[in-house]
């Protein structure tokens, strides 16, 4: 007994274009996401040759909210419940981005006490950003295991968290002339300080299983490489830039905070491949983790921990005076921005946020992607650190 | 002043790739799993978690700060009748549906009456009756601290909110208590004798209308057990 | 904390400047290096106004006929364009556009100011100075309805069509009447008087 | 549609009915799409810390082999279009969990133009749960209330979505504009 497809149902199918006959054309458009983990909901269209990308347009806008809107709609210190969400991974460095901003115009000298804690968080928030990156590079290059032990891991960062600020994930801690709550007490400064020795015994575990994996350097080594001419003209920043050869960092170049008096390296690599970017992240993490050690070190300094102005009193009503300033801060995913207008209402006039994914997401993905593997187009998703939000806002 | 960038290269920041290291991670089958088992194991929120609200109605001033500094206007200030007393001040009824979790009108509350808990379970089915949990005048936070503690868990202490006639809402506390006030109308000011027209209401009877009409009714979460 | 003390004194100082800046056309600028780099960038470009803001922060102002000419002589030293930001001034009837840059040699960050009709405006693409700015600009564009000339892509970008047409971000532009048109539904709280009463 | 539905409750199969719908609660599968920001919190649901592969679920890209759809969040137009389309590629029992306060009630972006508000005009929500983004612990607990449904047969989200699909087909086309199934997918295909 034969299994031959008759003779007329296979010219009916040829004559369809159907599967008997051999596709006609190698090219084809691939929608990329927004139903894909690697994307995070960002779509990119891929204009296919067989395995290879020939074009890429990117299509973000599906986490578009008006932010820049809404922020004009409300009250200075409720937009602090707002912008936050427009890094969600990383959602104090909006906040501290908005309250810098805030603090130049109005001229608050902020206490010392709320600077101490207003960089832990920040440090804080490094290291959960940086487990969260490994889990989703760990899982998009096929090493599932660093993703489950980094999830794990990240899970005592965040009860950490919910113990300071009493969210989890949405902090809204950090408010223009301070921050929120004091520290809950010395307990939680030695779980702080446990958690980081744990993360920091974990390291090695985390090098041998996946980045000094001969799996990883298959994967990333030559893939998405980048020159630093390329990198300039782009604005690409953060650890990006740095895998390039330029050692920019915002808590160098234009330091806040506590960071001029804290010691710690800016790792730079001259190839610019994916391979590069993933090892200058991992040497961040143990700079956050080094970083988070002084801190605690240095103790937090004793004092209030919000600005002491009459002001306050009429909190929906605070008037801020007319001016504008601009405040950045270095997240994990590069130099993030805010520009705040203010015209002496209580509302800002205008909010603009610069996210890092802006110039890194879509003008230098479209060239990265141009000539890769299909394969390869989630590794160099992962290895830029594209954060959605970011662009759409 | 500020410290000289401290750069460093290839030396420290480059690895060596390594076929026979990953094999280490195997050790990891043989260490306790990070894993809690949730319906058999507990997790505690942290002692300050800004979960629901709760509201000593005595203490409460009516001065619609907690409205005036919410992002999501999720607070509405209700003239509410408890037993045939009217309350001289309105109360903040909360929409869940809005609420953000972000506890500014905590803070703003200039006489402590609004509070939080660390509950923060809500579970619903979404149809009409069982989103009316989710627009609640809070209630005292001694009450929900004893159910909380009487049922050692954190879910939402009211299971069923009943809509009578006539802006009459019934609460069904987690214990089986029933709470029952009136709603007499929205705003700062005082609502006129005959009870007017509430733009509310309105809203809420076009949506039955236009909704299918299949949809089941809600049953109490209690039935579960 | 002497960067913090540092930066309060340099506001004390900016603030002291800031009426003199106003009375006078042209102002001493200090000896610093950002005092520096603005003076070497005014005499490249003697039809800007440029000022220190405060350490890392400078500012110039610059007629839009001129803008791209003066950010290709900024480009040698701003190597980065880190944001382009609009605000609507309505009541002037004005864009104000920001470019903001960056110098990575310097680490000093620039505002480059300058304003445009509200009416009709245009402005010229400076894709060709930074590729990056292709995407600031498409953003401008999409929010604000300002046309960048020689850019290609100006389009709907991260709006849908029927959103992009209306330009959001303007300041004439009416969420909460949109929401209800769009929607359906009363999402704003009133009291009786049907007054807004909150925010 | 209407017609093209395979119903599964085939007459011959009525009495193992108890048996499917226990086999259904105990392995669901997730579609792995994050609509909104409470996407962060589906991580530490399916890995090792809260695991719910205990329960049988897993997360998984194609949605015609899933059974849940966690709308974790807000929800923009641009992805609601999405979202309908995954939602119809399902098969058919098929349930949907709303995370948060968006989908109810719009949230904190009440007033945006770009947010969708009351999810359940457009497809329709089988559990909500309430909190901004609510912890894994809560989606846990929307996620035993599904289970519970289901054994008990009161998930009927998809069968309201079968039966009344011209209402919600008519919202959809009220907030799209008619025909917008064709003309969003050609749409991006000029670019190229």
């Amino acid at each position: 007994m034969s299994l031959e497809v008759p003779r007329e149902l296979r010219e009916e199918a040829r004559k369809h274009d159907m599967y008997l006959t051999p596709i006609a054309k190698d090219t084809y458009e691939l929608f990329f996401g927004p139903q894909h983990m690697a994307t995070e909901n960002f779509s990119i269209i891929l204009k296919m040759d067989g395995n290879r990308v020939e074009k890429a347009i990117v299509n973000p806008g599906f986490l578009h909210r008006g932010f820049e809107k809404l922020a004009e709609q409300r009250p200075y210190f409720t937009n602090i419940a707002l912008l936050l969400r427009i890094c969600v991974p990383e959602s104090d460095v909006p906040e501290n981005i908005y309250s810098m901003a805030v603090d130049e115009i109005v001229g608050w000298e902020v206490p010392e006490r709320a600077i101490w804690i207003r960089t832990v968080v920040l440090e804080m928030a490094r290291v959960s950003s940086w487990m969260f990156w490994i889990m989703g590079f760990g899982n998009e290059i096929g090493l599932y295991t660093a993703g489950q032990w980094a999830a794990a891991y990240r899970e005592r960062l965040m009860r950490l968290f919910e113990e300071l600020t009493g969210g989890r994930v949405y902090h809204i801690y950090t408010v223009p002339g301070g921050v929120r709550r004091d520290i809950p007490g010395d307990k939680w400064l030695r779980q702080l300080r446990d958690t980081v020795e744990y993360i920091k015994s974990k390291l090695k575990d985390f090098d041998e299983i996946l980045f000094d994996n001969y799996i990883t350097f298959e994967r990333t080594e030559g893939v998405g490489v980048m020159d630093k001419r390329f990198a300039l003209k782009h604005a690409v920043t953060g650890p990006n830039l740095r895998a390039v050869g330029v050692p920019y960092d915002v808590r160098k170049d234009d330091p806040y905070y506590l960071y001029p008096e804290l010691d710690f390296e800016v790792p730079v690599l001259k190839e610019g491949d994916s391979l590069a970017r993933v090892l200058v992240r991992r040497y961040e993490l143990e700079q956050d983790l080094y970083i988070l050690e002084q801190l605690l070190d240095m103790g937090p300094p004793s004092g209030p921990y919000m600005v002491q102005d009459p002001k306050l009193k009429n909190l929906p009503r605070f008037k801020v005076p007319a001016g504008d300033a601009y405040a950045h801060v270095e997240s994990t995913k590069g130099d993030f921005g805010a520009y705040v207008v203010s015209d002496g209402s209580h509302k800002p006039y205008r909010v603009h946020v610069r996210g890092p994914s802006q110039s890194h997401g879509v003008t230098v993905l479209e060239e990265l992607l141009k000539g890769a593997r299909l394969a390869d187009v989630p590794v160099i998703l992962k290895t830029l650190d594209n954060c959605p939000p970011d662009i759409d806002r | 002043m500020t410290m000289p960038a401290r750069v460093v290269g290839e030396e420290k920041v480059k690895l060596k790739k390594s076929f026979v290291k990953p094999w280490i991670g195997i050790k990891y089958l043989f260490k306790k799993p990070v894993t809690i088992k949730i319906p058999f194991e507990k997790i505690e929120p942290a002692p300050k978690y800004r979960g629901f609200h709760t509201l000593d109605w005595k203490k409460c001033v009516g001065c619609n700060f907690c409205g005036q500094i919410c992002p999501a206007r999720a607070i509405e200030m209700t003239w509410l009748e408890v037993e045939g007393k009217m309350e001289k001040r309105p109360h903040p009824k909360i929409d869940y549906g809005r609420c953000t979790f972000c506890q500014f009108c905590v803070d703003v509350c200039p006489t402590g009456a609004l509070g939080f808990t660390e509950s923060y379970i809500l579970t619903t089915d979404g149809t009409e009756d069982a989103l009316e949990l989710f627009n609640w005048v809070p209630i005292h936070p001694d009450k929900v601290r004893e159910l909380n503690e009487a049922y050692g868990d954190y879910r939402f202490p009211v299971v069923r909110i009943e809509k009578l006639g006539d802006g009459t809402y019934r609460y069904h506390l987690r214990n089986g208590e029933v709470f029952e006030f009136k709603i007499l109308g929205y705003g700062i000011r005082p609502p006129k004798k005959p009870t007017p027209a509430k733009p509310a209401t309105e809203a809420t009877a076009n949506k039955e209308t236009t909704k299918p009409a299949e949809k089941k009714e809600s049953k109490p979460a209690e039935k579960k057990e | 904390m002497a960067v913090t003390d540092n930066e309060v004194k340099n506001k004390v100082e900016s603030t002291q400047k800031a009426p003199q800046d106003t009375q006078n056309a042209k102002p001493e600028l200090p000896n610093t290096k950002e005092g520096r780099l603005v003076k070497e960038l005014l005499e490249k470009a003697p039809y800007a106004e440029g000022s220190v803001r405060r350490e890392k922060r400078i500012e110039f102002r610059v007629p839009a006929e001129r803008i791209h000419e003066f950010l290709e002589i900024a480009s040698e030293k701003f190597e980065m364009l880190m944001q382009i930001s609009v605000v609507d001034w309505l009541k002037e009837g004005e864009f104000e556009l920001v470019y903001q840059l960056w110098s990575v040699s310097e680490s000093v960050h620039a505002f480059v100011k300058t304003r445009i009709s509200r009416e009709n405006a245009k402005m010229p693409t400076v894709m060709d100075i930074w590729p990056v700015a292709e995407t600031y600009e498409r953003e401008a564009h999409e929010f604000f309805g300002i046309i960048f000339e020689g850019n290609p892509r100006l389009g709907p970008f991260i709006l849908e069509p029927r959103e992009y047409e209306k330009h959001p971000l303007r300041k004439d532009f009416n969420t909460l009447s949109y929401v209800k048109t769009i929607y359906g539904e009363d999402f704003d709280r009133y009291d009786e008087s049907k007054t807004n009463y909150v925010i | 549609m209407g017609g093209d539905f395979i119903s599964y409750e085939l007459k011959e199969f009525k009495l193992f009915e108890p048996l499917f719908r226990w086999a259904r609660k105990k392995s669901i599968w997730l579609v792995a799409f994050c609509t909104g920001c409470g996407g962060i919190e589906m991580p530490p649901l399916v890995t090792a810390r809260y695991d719910i592969e205990r329960f049988g679920m897993m997360p998984n890209p194609a949605p015609r082999m899933a059974d849940l759809f966690l709308i974790t969040g807000y929800v923009t137009p641009k992805t609601l279009k999405r979202i309908i389309i995954t939602y119809e590629l399902m098969p058919d029992p098929k349930y949907i969990l709303a995370h948060g306060s968006c989908p109810i009630n719009g949230g904190v972006y009440w007033d945006s133009y770009n947010v969708v508000k009351q999810l359940d005009k457009y497809i329709p929500i089988d559990v909500a749960i309430a909190g901004c983004m609510p912890r894994p612990e809560a989606v846990m607990d929307g996620i035993r209330e599904i289970m519970r449904k289901i054994e008990n047969g009161e998930a009927d989200g998809w069968r309201r979505y079968r039966e009344n699909y011209e209402w919600y087909r008519k919202n959809q086309d009220e907030l799209f504009g008619e025909g917008w199934r064709e003309r969003d997918a050609k749409r991006w295909l000029a670019w190229l």
